[in-house]
């Protein structure tokens, strides 16, 4: 009787065991498999190797899998898939949730990776730690789909490792039913006396770039500007502001816009297009001392294995369908030219709605967050701002 | 070097860290043998056993069992059982389960295992008791069922520690008789380890006082209580008087002490010295109280005293006699006479004792 | 220790210490190396021995009092202990109550405090924030019976509400293994001896039960400090703790080195507590002995 | 019933009724918030600030997305393994620890402490480096190139996850062996039981609860840890925690709400289903359990 005793427990816990350490092993040792393929895509969903549609490249030079690390709701699954039906490639993606850590991951080496897609300053710190691969444009003939005017930027002023995918701007959000007339100031978060008009009705981008750089730009200085005095006078003006803030919200702040927890808001063009769509009230402004502009980017790790299979599925993104496709999923700013004619109707209407569309005048007020080594100031006053 | 012990400890000691709990213990038990180690609390003995079941391995010296040595093996390698003495019955298995543990460690098939329990719970007088879990039992029954765990297995060699301990006088009394039962009908070697003179005196037929770690008197109980070799045995084990003495000379086991002014002889297995100072040690119950005019016996001495305290004690009195400043000594008297014959306070008497009781110690 | 013996302990402590060593120990002794090299701009460190992370985390602050990092390491240490004050406020009677229950309904009882947290942190923390909001459950309940709405979300009684609730079961379970194990006719004795309830309960369950209470305030003290998603979303990101100082020095700041000093200051102090802690623990064992 | 307590009196039924009462509201307190997570995972809006309607559409778009089925599957793959190794691992440790007396015994005791206090974000990055370093180092010395190179990935994550729960399963099981009179264990090994023998027949069985509470304990900081993971994982690693971090970045959606009640339900069987073997298992070993005295 006592042998019976042992046996149901032991015997599952040794085949659960059993499963889930073969699972794990076949979770991630798929270098083999994905070594196989390389001189042949995967048979079973890519149709012969002589009818790939010519934007899949040389089926001899593409693997079999394409390792995506991008940010979380950034891409469309249902292109991923489109493009394993096409070309045969499997694209597994993994999300990050900040521009450092994916720089933590890639630094570290061996991360893995074929294609990242960091933001611009982002860019320009992986750039000079040698992280990123030079892309070879004939792969991507695509690119000449892009905005010439968002080609060239100061991170990669040859477009040498990068090129953009999704791009933004910082600002103001706010409810119309508290600012019937509109908002056009930064004062309307900064002046003590008018944000505490809608106390613990405000809310700061949790982000000691964006919050201190909007603060100095309010004050009339640079975005970037770093000088020690006028950090000081950054910083007390945000201490000022506190008592009077819900919060700092970088993460759900269009939920909170939607939901009228917050009346009026620093935020991203992007979040808050997604409020607006939600709740109309909820409008968009880049105030007019002037803001900053945001752009993600395409990019290849040094140590990528698959590099080719990258640049295939760069190419396919800059489509003008696919391109499309993207944006009426994502909802952000498209550099791409030519998918704006297929471009869902309600996609402009919806920016124009809200207050979110960008001008040459408005573009002449955004400024590039930079970084270098005297940055590191913004962090003591970030420090500063919420320890006391 | 044959069997001629069932267990032999042979110069055992063992340390833990700088405390040293047995010292250098040599002892032979033999085939059979009701053997009890007893001593106060902390005086080695539960050591002793637990080298001996394998639970503590000696620091140097060599335990046999059976002629083999067995010093290294671990405890499931020894051909010995323990009851222990919070019984440690394992409480997730049933009364049956527990009794068949040991069986099923040897391989034993299933309906043996089964005829075995259920002929040793009969033996404890526990037949019923099979599906019960340890926790639903009394603490006597808790008691044998220990003990048929350990029986079962027909070890050579039964180690009990104290196994008596935690049970009630009356139930106490009654498993010492049938244990002593049982050991006679089993045969098997008994090493019992307890603190209870008492009961050592009544189970054992050998018996091996320790103190401090070291093994004091190897003897049967007669032996141990009649001639004790050194003073704690003499006054560990029944009541000894200890009279402070100066030995005035010794001769072939005999010898005669000055006790404040009076000359004493008594015997002694010590190495004595004359001249030194020793005691010597008589117990109540062998010394006789006499009215003034009672003949004399040869074989005794007699001193004059005078009563000092008396006290009922039922089947016998007891009473503090003084034989000379600063000497006093107790005497037992049974109460087979009527009342009115007995001694009273004030009285002078005289006290006399066979000679062969008294011992002369140095230590 | 026979070679039977050391062969054994080799056996059982040989694949834990070697996967702590290697795994554990070895990397961290990294952070400790990293707490005294230079910082590199874009995240990383130069192998440059630097001690000027130290001297940072303790020099005075631009425009403040008190060292803005000593601020921001007070305020974690008080947020841990009252956290782990109204865990235990709660938690003690619960688990008591949970250890009177018959055997068979006790580990239904303790699956339900546990369940909870098979989910995952930041949603239920989020669940919380719909709760609290200015427009939400509680506010919309409160107006709807005929009450002013209560500014609850983003204050400090938010932030202690999600790291109690966070802590809880931390705190639970081990009071409920300790109490379990109490004898109850201890506290029938010192009845007998004249104790009324309250003594009863200073005197004799409470001390027996302090192994429990300890290792309790112990599993909810340490976590708490290190917190730094209940006061982003519950408390408004306005005050940060110490693991807000962290998650910024190796994120937003790219300063691995100043964040690795933080963390041995952080660690030597816990583990100053803790051995404290064990010694404590280890001397009441012996006088029970 | 062995419904345990003092003596009665009108004080004591005053102190039960305040027991009842907070045994009450802590259960309000501990599933309000898991009751709104599950009502909004069925609430037909996408930003899930108010109540709109009812509507399962976001489980159906959960059910379709690979990426999120990936994650979950992960993520359970990675809570199973990594527990039941630290279980193992831990429960060794704990016998170790508790019946061995060996040089640096203290020392060893303290570093056991370690992997409890540190934040996970230190551990997190040392890991990082660490196995950027061992990986490249085996890389190198196999001449392992391209795909074929090792990666971090799910075997990484479980290896860090067994590194901090060893920890936690190892101070959980020495209360309970600590409780457990040794006694039994050499009664055992009196009665002929090998080391291993008694360790399964008697310490196993009886340090059983602890040993469970253990495992749940690092199934629970496993399933939720998201810091550690993300630091060590690879392409086609990523976790519910990871995957449900990332999103939040822009809203909590009532998906999200729709996984973790997903997640909930697996959680929940999985436990029950264990539950049942142990019943079971428990009274294939006795007949039932009653207690009396």
């Amino acid at each position: 009787m006592t042998k019976t005793v042992r046996s149901p427990l032991s015997l599952m816990i040794l085949s659960l065991s059993l499963v889930f350490i073969l699972a794990a092993c076949g979770g991630t040792d798929n270098a083999p498999a994905a070594s196989n393929g390389e001189s042949a895509p995967a048979s079973n969903s890519a149709p012969a190797t002589d009818v790939l549609p010519e934007f899949c490249g040389d089926p001899s030079k593409l693997s079999a899998e394409l390792h995506f690390f991008n940010w979380a709701d950034y891409m469309d699954e249902d292109i991923m898939a489109q493009f394993e039906e096409a070309c045969g490639v499997k694209v597994t993606q993994d999300i990050y949730s900040s521009n450092e850590d994916l720089i933590a991951k890639l630094q570290a080496g061996n991360s893995g990776y074929d294609l990242v897609i960091p933001s611009d300053y982002a860019v320009q710190i992986l750039i000079n730690a040698g992280l990123l691969r030079p892309l070879d444009m004939a792969n991507i003939p695509n690119v000449v789909n892009i905005d010439p005017n968002l080609m060239g930027m100061y991170y990669d002023p040859e477009n040498t490792y990068s090129i953009p995918y999704q791009w933004g701007t910082t600002g103001i959000a706010y409810n119309v039913t508290a600012y019937p007339d509109g908002v056009d100031s930064w004062a309307a978060l900064f002046d003590p006396a008018q944000v505490c008009e809608q106390k613990g009705f405000a809310s700061m981008l949790d982000d000691e770039r964006e919050s201190i750089g909007a603060t100095l730009k309010y004050l009339g200085y640079s975005y970037n500007d770093t000088d020690p005095d006028h950090q000081a006078q950054a910083r007390d003006v945000l201490l000022a502001q506190k008592e009077c803030l819900a919060g700092y919200n970088s993460d759900n702040y269009s939920q909170t816009l939607a939901g009228e927890e917050v009346m009026i808001a620093h935020a991203w063009s992007g979040g808050t297009a997604l409020a607006h769509g939600e709740n109309e009230n909820v409008k968009f402004v880049v105030p007019k001392e002037g803001s900053a502009i945001y752009m993600e980017n395409m990019t290849i790790p040094a140590d990528a294995s698959n590099a080719y299979t990258a640049e295939i599925f760069i190419n396919y993104l800059l489509s003008p369908e696919i391109g499309a496709q993207l944006s009426n999923y994502i909802y952000y700013f498209s550099p791409n030219l030519a998918s704006q004619p297929l471009l869902d109707p309600t996609y402009h209407a919806l920016l124009e709605s809200g207050g979110m569309v960008v001008d040459d005048e408005i573009r002449s007020r955004l400024e590039w967050i930079k970084r270098d080594d005297q940055s590191i100031i913004f962090s003591d006053t970030w420090t500063a701002v919420k320890a006391r | 070097m044959a069997a001629t012990f069932d267990v032999e400890l042979r110069t055992v000691t063992k340390h833990f860290g700088s405390f040293t709990a047995v010292k250098d213990v040599s002892l032979g038990i033999r085939q059979g043998e009701f053997f009890s180690l007893l001593g106060p609390s902390g005086c080695g003995k539960t050591t002793n056993l637990r080298m001996i079941a394998g639970f503590e391995l000696p620091t140097s010296g060599s335990i046999l069992l059976g002629g083999k040595d067995v010093s290294q093996l671990p405890p499931f390698k020894r051909n010995v059982n323990t009851v222990f003495q919070n019984y440690a019955l394992f409480p997730h298995l049933s009364v049956s389960d527990n009794v068949a543990f040991g069986l099923e460690m040897k391989g034993i098939d299933k309906a043996e295992i089964a005829k075995r329990v259920k002929e040793t719970l009969e033996m404890v007088r526990l037949p019923d008791s099979g599906k019960k879990k340890p926790n639903q039992l009394s603490g006597g029954q808790r008691q044998r069922i220990a003990l048929a765990r350990a029986i079962v297995n027909r070890p050579q060699v039964l180690l009990l520690d104290e196994p008596l301990g935690a049970l009630d006088l009356k139930l106490r009394k009654a498993m010492q008789l049938e244990l002593k039962e049982l050991q006679r009908q089993l045969a098997i070697t008994f090493v019992f380890v307890t603190h209870d003179q008492e009961e050592a005196l009544v189970m054992s037929d050998r018996i091996g006082v320790m103190d401090h770690g070291v093994l004091r008197q190897v003897g049967t109980p007669a032996a141990i209580y009649d001639r004790p070799a050194d003073r704690f045995v003499a006054d560990f084990i029944g009541d000894t008087n200890f009279l402070p003495c100066r030995v005035v000379d010794h001769r072939n086991g005999t010898a005669h002490v000055q006790v404040a002014g009076l000359t004493m002889s008594a015997s002694s297995d010590q190495t004595l010295t004359d001249n030194s100072s020793a005691y010597l040690a008589i117990r109540p119950e062998k010394v006789q109280l006499y009215g003034p005019d009672t003949p004399h016996n040869p074989n005794e001495e007699r001193f004059a005293g005078v009563i000092v305290e008396t006290v009922f004690m039922g089947t016998d009195t007891r009473y503090v006699v003084e034989l000379a400043e600063d000497i006093q000594i107790v005497v037992r008297q049974q109460n087979r006479n009527i009342a009115s014959t007995r001694f009273a306070l004030g009285q002078t008497v005289d006290v006399g004792w066979e000679t062969v009781f008294a011992r002369v110690l140095v230590s | 220790m026979t070679q039977r013996r050391k062969a054994l302990l080799a056996f059982l402590l040989g694949p834990g210490a070697g996967w702590l060593l290697l795994f554990f120990l070895l990397p961290g002794a990294l952070v400790i190396v990293y707490s005294i090299l230079t910082r590199k701009d874009g995240g990383g460190v130069e192998w440059i021995v630097d001690f000027s992370s130290y001297v940072k985390l303790f020099s005075p602050t631009d425009g403040a009092v008190i060292n803005d990092f000593m601020v921001i390491f007070a305020r974690s240490l008080w947020w841990a202990a009252l956290t782990s004050f109204v865990c235990l406020l709660i938690g003690y009677p619960l688990a008591y109550f949970i250890a009177l229950q018959p055997a068979h309904v006790r580990s239904t009882y303790l699956f339900l405090v546990l369940i909870p947290f098979w989910t995952n942190f930041l949603v239920r923390t989020y669940a919380w924030k719909f709760i609290l909001n200015n427009n939400g459950l509680l506010n919309t309940l409160l107006q709807d019976w005929g009450f002013e709405r209560i500014a609850i979300i983003n204050t400090p009684t938010a932030v202690l509400i999600g790291l109690v609730y966070g802590s809880l079961p931390f705190m639970v379970l081990p009071l409920y293994a300790s109490i379990e194990k109490l004898d109850f006719d201890l506290v029938e004795a010192a009845q007998d001896l004249g104790a009324n309830y309250l003594s009863v309960f200073r005197r004799i369950i409470l001390p027996l039960t302090a192994p429990g209470i300890g290792a309790g305030i112990v599993l909810v003290f340490i976590p708490v400090t290190g917190q730094y998603i209940v006061p982003t979303i519950l408390g408004g990101g306005k005050v940060a703790m110490l693991g807000n100082l962290l998650a910024q020095q190796f994120g937003p700041a790219l300063n691995w080195p100043f964040g690795s000093a933080i963390s041995v200051i952080f660690m030597v102090l816990l583990m100053a507590a803790v051995v404290f802690y064990l010694r404590s623990e280890n001397r009441d064992g012996e006088a029970g002995l | 019933m062995n419904e345990r307590q003092p003596a009665g009196s009108d004080f004591l039924r005053w102190g039960k009724r305040l027991l009842w009462a907070n045994m009450i509201f802590s259960f309000l307190f501990l599933y309000l918030p898991i009751v709104i997570l599950v009502a909004f995972s069925f609430n037909d809006s996408k930003l899930g600030a108010r109540w709109v309607g009812f509507t399962t559409q976001w489980y159906v778009s959960m059910a379709q997305s690979e990426a999120i089925l990936t994650a979950m599957e992960n993520s359970l793959i990675v809570a199973l393994a990594s527990t039941i190794i630290a279980t193992i691992l831990g429960t060794m440790t704990a016998m170790a620890m508790e019946r061995f007396r060996f040089p640096f015994q203290r020392t060893y005791d303290g570093i056991l402490y370690l992997p409890v206090i540190i934040p996970d974000i230190v551990m997190a990055i040392s890991l990082l480096a660490f196995f950027s370093l061992l990986l490249g180092g085996v890389n190198n010395l196999l001449g392992l190139e391209g795909n074929a190179a090792l990666r971090p990935g799910l075997v990484t994550v479980i290896i860090a996850h067994v590194a901090f729960n060893i920890s936690f399963v190892a101070i959980v099981v020495r209360t309970s062996l600590g409780e457990l009179d040794p006694g039994l264990e050499e009664a055992a090994q009196d009665l002929g039981a090998n080391e291993w023998t008694t360790f399964r027949r008697v310490t196993l069985p009886l340090i059983m609860p602890g040993i469970l509470g253990g495992a749940l304990l690092a199934f629970t900081l496993s399933l939720d840890d998201f810091v550690i993971t993300f630091f060590t994982t690879g392409p086609g690693g990523t976790t519910l925690p990871i995957e449900v971090f990332g999103r939040i970045r822009r809203a909590i959606s009532p998906e999200i709400n729709a996984i973790s009640t997903a997640m909930l339900l697996v959680s929940m069987i999985l436990v029950i289903v264990s539950q049942l073997v142990q019943r079971r298992t428990a009274a294939l070993s006795s007949n039932s359990v009653q207690e009396t005295q």
